[in-house]
């Protein structure tokens, strides 16, 4: 079973890689993807982490240079050096709200959508709520309240990002609970949690994989927004959008300081988003036949 | 005596239409309207009707997908109507259905094997001979052990209906539904589905439920048939005599409106006025009297009383009360 | 159910999310942050502290307090903005007509710009333009705004400056010594609407010189959304069955395109730039502040750098209530445009 | 002759390669006849009747082939001429529909519509409000024609709001408010009920004899075919397998796969006993060679494997099988 598995997984593979090949968008987006990745993986290895830390007042605010390519920052450190440091935060906020809502979202989605009645009137109502807010602002009012940190920040990210989830799983529950191969399971006396997380679920969450995928780099902006208007972490976990924030202060001594890391957050995000928008395709079913 | 596998009495059900500022029930679908009828053991028992005839819902009901506002489900002469828990799952070991579209009554993303492996571990058989099973059950409808190793989208329409027909022989059943088998099959492909189920009712004499709109397939496969129009039964006799001897007005023009591929048949047709009642008024007097060239006041005033016409041959309809 | 019907049960609907949304934001200001914050400071009396505590109804219970907090929403009594020396209401209300102002600027652009790309884009599905509108779009969605303006800022405002060309305003909503010269009764708070009537047509335009950067910089960041939403609703809607009638019998195709595609197409698109217009509305945060916009998102982006959690909250409420709002009529319109719909 | 297709191939392009649609097509249609296009799923019926109309979808392709209409080569003309072309001289009454109106327009809007662009006293008009008043007269008269129950009140109303009959009476009203030469009617009763598509067949054959026109009409129900046809072409894999008068096909069938068809139909006529044909539809990426049917065939011989069967006169039908024309 498993070798078929695998089997049946590569031909997909080599189905999606050829769709992908003929779109050189998605190509590049990959390309960003993985850069981005690797930068997060092996940033402490590729410059010394203790840039971040450092100050180095004589250098500071200084314009790209052969040494510095992308100039210095207020403190001194290398707006290279503190780029790639940066990524990793960027990636581990990105993953962990994306996980966590989703995760969420499941639960709360599928409970809703299958089960239906008065659970769901409930449940929906609760979400409802938490999608009156406009995201950005839900997300400031939290983090204003917890207060300034790293785990706050993707802590108020999750809070705002389940919601819209749970919405789309429920909706996603309902549509494939009306499909005979669930009346079928029923039918074969199949428990519901089976029926929810081994027939259902795999069927559901397959075109969500384009909202997932895009909505990495949604985070990602949002989270830098935050950080920008100084509900970010602390300078020394320099996330991009706090990287970026220090500078605007400095824009028109020092321009270089916002304009890198910003570069960066839109490479990320224009990455994720060709990724997605490239997976769109590859998910299309009509495109199967 | 002939011992009858399922009977239901009186069915309705009524699916509340929500609605208003409160979202109260402000109306219903009359999908079934007292509907009673037996399967016996060893037998087909063909259902047949046009869209919205209710006969869909009476198979879900029977199969204890959807509850029937009222009436009562007899199973091997228990009532089975409210059975929950354990008595169920008892009860859908003994019953099951197939139905019309087998790509979207599989999981797309199990294969034949783990789909046919689950229903026996969920009904803990043949513990440890599993795959023996299951390899069993695939040459049973025709079918070898390689395809056990197949997505549904890697097998073809009669295949895929060949595998949902064993998935329902796992559970060692003696009653199935089947819901319109052999709708999305080509003919050439339907006729082996159908020779299929006939041979695996003459090896293991399972009673079957026939639910379909195809007259043909009926007189082809069943021995007793009853006729739905609009929730309501209209007809009921053995398959050969129904075809001879029609008498409700609709099943005769049912039977009048098929197209026969036969060119050198010239019959006179009857073509029916109108279209089938809406499904949320209540059926109170006979369903057909919009649309029946036959139509006397009485009918639009009264339900016509069940008439015994002999040779097991029932009909509804006022013209022969 | 009729339209009207469906419309009081989705006010009926709302109040209840309305409910959630005051009770969130009291668990948020009440008890997770200390609501003395603001009535609080190094100079008071330790033994004052209960006596404050009694005046703002701390010591009741939480229910008690929820209730009076309710009160204090329904009667306006939103408590005291620090940033602003004005009560939070006032000071909210005053900036609500910029806001308003730049959202329906911006919307005006998103919409010209989106709608239009996207259906080129679908009608050239696969070809060079379509490719190159798809990046522009993507492109847009993954901007960070702090950057683009910025940027913008930079580019249009300082460098022209500095070389000595003319450049774009980007700070505020209207020159200050201009608006001294000419000055425009407030009737609207929609500055350019107001110096209109009034005949004042260089703080009209001046104003809307000082519009120009900031709606573009919101703009840029929904265009992409939309014309991803129109190119792809635009082509679902051209493979339909019902485009293959109106071929069929001999309709011309730029009727079928532009009257029978279109409309169908519209309807998620008019559901999107609803939504994008709700959330303009509720505060472009980032943007007016590094515009210095004088609108809702400057002050509680201001409110924040001060830990001024009465206005941030109120901000919060407000912005939450308008988002709601034009959701709601959304909705309405959505069921209105589309005879399908089963409510 | 009004129409003749002749050798007809169609290619769809999709992600799993060359699908072979259409190998060849060839029939004629004269003027007043009625022929029935039988076949099962993926024969290419209605690829076919795509192709007559030149709708087919953007990745399909005419490799090669005629499509002569009174005389002229659809494949020749401008889309222009075309247009004018479908809407005035052949219309088209789809399978399902549901699908085939569109769903935010009144009915009104969208028959008036067609009648303002193809009418040609309609068209002729100045005044806009006058076309207007008379298209709806004529839309009105037309859905008289087609038994349709208060027609005014069905032209304010938009199609979810109908029933699938009487969509259907709309979109044959339409149809036939062009006044075409040729109807096409690609499953145009398959989505009704039986006691449905006995009335919009009935109303069809009486149109149809009122104009004398010729009709195409394409379905999977042999039924169907034997009531209403006077020729009857078999489809198989993208080809036409046999052709003939109906009887002939219909009573003795040459072609072992309509001998096949034939003996797989349940039937309420007579008692039978089924026999289905083995295998499936071959897959149209990778056709077998030669002819199409060989790896179901009972007759199937060396030759059938390797080259594709000419057509071949037997008895009064066409068939294209290596059984018959002495080879």
């Amino acid at each position: 079973m498993k070798s078929r598995q695998t089997r049946m997984f590569l031909m997909d593979l080599k189905f999606a890689l050829t769709l992908l090949r003929k779109n050189k968008l998605v190509v590049s987006g990959f390309v960003m993807v993985l850069f981005f990745i690797f930068l997060a993986l092996f940033g402490d290895f590729i410059v010394d982490p203790n840039i971040a830390k450092s100050v180095d007042y004589p250098n500071a605010l200084k314009p790209p240079s052969w040494e510095h390519p992308f100039g210095t920052d207020d403190n001194g450190r290398d707006i290279v050096a503190m780029v790639v440091l940066a990524a990793k935060y960027d990636l581990a906020i990105a993953l962990s709200v994306i996980l966590a809502s989703i995760g969420v979202g499941i639960l709360v989605g599928s409970v809703s959508g299958y089960f239906g009645g008065i659970i769901d009137e409930v449940i929906m109502r609760i979400t409802d709520i938490f999608l009156a807010f406009p995201g950005l602002v839900l997300a400031m009012a939290i983090a204003t309240v917890l207060g300034r940190s790293f785990t706050n920040l993707m802590l108020a990210l999750i809070i705002v990002w389940w919601s819209g989830y749970a919405r789309i799983m429920r909706g996603q529950f309902i549509s494939e609970r009306e499909k005979p191969y669930v009346a079928a399971a029923k039918i074969l006396s199949v428990p519901s949690w089976r029926i929810i997380f081994r027939h259902i679920l795999p069927n559901a969450i397959y075109p969500m994989l384009v909202v997932l995928t895009m909505d990495m780099g949604g985070v990602i902006l949002t989270a830098a927004g935050l950080s920008f208007i100084g509900l970010g972490p602390s300078p020394f976990e320099p996330e991009w959008g706090s990287l970026a924030s220090r500078g605007a202060v400095y824009l028109f001594q020092a321009p270089w300081i916002i304009f890198f890391p910003g570069i960066m957050i839109l490479f990320a995000c224009l990455g994720f988003n060709l990724v997605g928008d490239g997976l769109r395709d590859v998910l299309d079913p009509r495109l199967r036949r | 005596m002939v011992t009858e596998v399922v009977k239901i009495e009186n069915l309705t059900k009524h699916f509340p239409i929500v609605g208003g500022i409160l979202q109260k029930t402000i109306g219903y679908v009359y999908a079934v309207n007292d509907v009673t009828m037996s399967v016996r053991e060893g037998e087909t028992h063909g259902l047949v009707g046009e869209s919205g005839s209710g006969k869909t819902t009476v198979g879900r009901i029977i199969v204890k997908l959807t509850n029937p506002t009222s009436g009562r489900i007899i199973f091997d002469g228990e009532d089975i109507t409210r059975v929950k828990g354990e008595a169920l799952r008892n009860y859908r070991r003994k019953v099951q259905m197939v139905f019309q579209d087998p790509y979207a009554s599989m999981n797309p993303r199990m294969t034949v094997k783990s789909a046919l492996l689950e229903v026996m571990k969920i009904h803990s058989m043949h513990k440890g001979s599993e795959y023996e099973y299951a390899t069993k059950l695939m040459e049973r409808v025709g079918m070898s052990e390689e395809h056990l190793y197949r997505y549904p989208h890697e097998l073809s329409g009669g295949q895929r209906q060949r595998v949902v027909i064993a998935r329902a022989l796992s559970v060692e059943p003696k009653f199935i539904v089947l819901d319109e088998p052999t709708a999305s099959l080509d003919v050439s492909v339907q006729a082996q589905v159908l020779d299929l189920l006939k041979e695996l009712q003459k090896q293991y004499s399972y009673s079957y439920l026939l639910i379909t709109h195809n007259l043909a397939i009926i007189k082809y496969i069943s021995h007793r048939t009853t006729v739905m129009y609009r929730g309501v039964w209209v007809e009921t006799a053995p398959t050969q005599e129904l075809f001879k001897n029609p008498q409700h007005p609709y099943t005769i023009a049912l039977m009048s409106a098929v197209p026969v591929p036969d060119p050198t048949l010239r019959r006179e047709k009857i073509i029916l006025k109108g279209e089938p009642p809406n499904p949320i008024e209540k059926v109170v007097a006979c369903p057909f009297q919009d649309r029946c060239p036959y139509v006397m006041d009485v009918c639009r005033e009264k339900m016509p009383p069940d008439t015994d016409l002999g040779s097991e041959h029932l009909v509804r309809c006022w013209l022969r009360a | 159910m009729k339209l009207y019907e469906y419309s009081i049960r989705r006010i009926f609907l709302l109040i209840f999310v309305l409910l959630g949304v005051t009770i969130l934001t009291f668990y948020l200001s009440r008890i997770v942050l200390n609501p003395l914050g603001a009535y609080v400071t190094e100079r008071t009396r330790p033994e004052a502290i209960p006596a404050i505590e009694k005046r703002l109804g701390l010591d009741k219970p939480f229910y008690i307090q929820y209730i009076i907090y309710l009160q204090d929403l329904v009667t306006f009594n939103w408590g005291w903005s620090r940033v602003a020396h004005m009560p939070v209401i006032e000071a909210l209300f005053y900036r609500f007509p910029a806001t308003v102002e730049l959202a329906i600027a911006s919307f005006i652009i998103i919409i010209l710009v989106g709608v239009p790309l996207g259906i080129i884009s679908a009608l050239k599905n696969n070809s060079v333009v379509d490719h190159a509108i798809r990046i522009f779009s993507l492109t847009g969605i993954s901007i960070p705004v702090f950057w683009l303006a910025l940027t913008l800022q930079y580019s249009f405002s300082y460098l022209p400056k500095v070389a000595g060309l003319p450049s774009l305003p980007s700070n505020g909503r209207v020159d200050a010594l201009l608006y001294q010269q000419y000055p425009v009764n407030r009737i609207t708070g929609l500055m350019i609407f107001d110096s209109l009537i009034q005949g004042n047509f260089i703080i009209a335009s001046d104003a809307l010189l000082h519009l120009i950067l900031p709606a573009m910089t919101l703009a840029f960041l929904s265009i992409g959304a939309v014309t991803r939403v129109a190119r792809s609703s635009m082509l679902e809607v051209l493979r339909q069955d019902y485009i293959s009638t109106a071929r069929a019998y001999g309709l011309p195709e730029r009727m079928v395109i532009y009257k029978y595609a279109l409309k169908n197409a519209m309807i998620p698109v008019t559901t999107l730039s609803g939504l994008l217009f709700g959330g303009l509305l509720a505060g472009a945060i980032i943007t007016e502040s590094i515009f210095a916009f004088p609108g809702m998102g400057q002050l509680t982006v201001f409110a924040i750098s001060s830990n001024d959690s009465y206005t941030i909250m109120a901000f919060t409420v407000l912005a939450s209530f308008i988002y709601v709002l034009i959701n709601l009529l959304v909705d309405i319109v959505y069921a209105k445009l589309d005879p399908r719909i089963k409510y | 002759m009004l129409l003749s297709v002749r050798d007809l191939i169609v290619e769809f392009y999709t992600y799993r390669g060359i699908v072979h649609a259409l190998n060849g097509v060839s029939f004629d249609l004269d003027k007043g006849e009625v022929l029935g296009l039988a076949g099962e799923t993926g024969s290419g019926k209605s690829v076919t009747a795509f192709s007559i109309q030149r709708l087919l979808p953007a990745n399909a392709k005419i490799v090669s082939g005629k499509i002569v209409f009174d005389g002229v080569d659809l494949l020749e003309l401008s889309e222009e001429k075309m247009r004018e072309i479908r809407g005035q001289r052949i219309a088209t009454i789809f399978q399902d529909p549901h699908t085939y109106l569109n769903p935010v327009f009144k009915i009104e809007r969208q028959f008036l519509d067609v009648l303002k662009y193809n009418d040609p006293e309609i068209k002729a008009l100045e005044n806009k409000k006058e076309a207007e008043r008379i298209a709806f007269e004529k839309a009105v008269e037309m859905l008289k024609k087609v038994k349709m129950p208060a027609p005014e009140r069905v032209l304010k109303m938009y199609p979810h709001e109908l029933s699938g009959g009487m969509k259907q009476r709309v979109l044959l009203a339409m149809a036939y408010s062009l006044t075409p030469d040729l109807i096409i009617a690609d499953e145009a009763t398959t989505a009704l009920d039986v006691t449905i598509q006995a009335q919009v067949l009935e109303i069809m054959k009486e149109l149809q004899k009122e104009k004398n026109l010729s009709v195409l009409l394409i379905t999977h129900d042999l039924g169907v075919i034997a009531e209403n046809c006077q020729k009857a072409a078999i489809m198989y894999a993208g080809r036409v397998v046999e052709i003939g008068d109906v009887k002939k096909v219909l009573i003795s069938p040459k072609h072992p796969y309509t001998q096949g068809l034939l003996k797989a139909l349940p039937r309420t006529d007579k008692e039978v006993e089924l026999v289905g044909i083995p295998g499936t539809v071959p897959d149209l990426v990778n056709p077998p060679t030669g002819c199409a049917f060989n790896l179901r065939c009972p007759y199937a011989k060396e030759i059938c494997r390797t080259k594709v069967p000419p057509y071949t006169l037997e008895e009064g039908s066409t068939v294209a099988c290596y059984l018959y024309g002495g080879k």
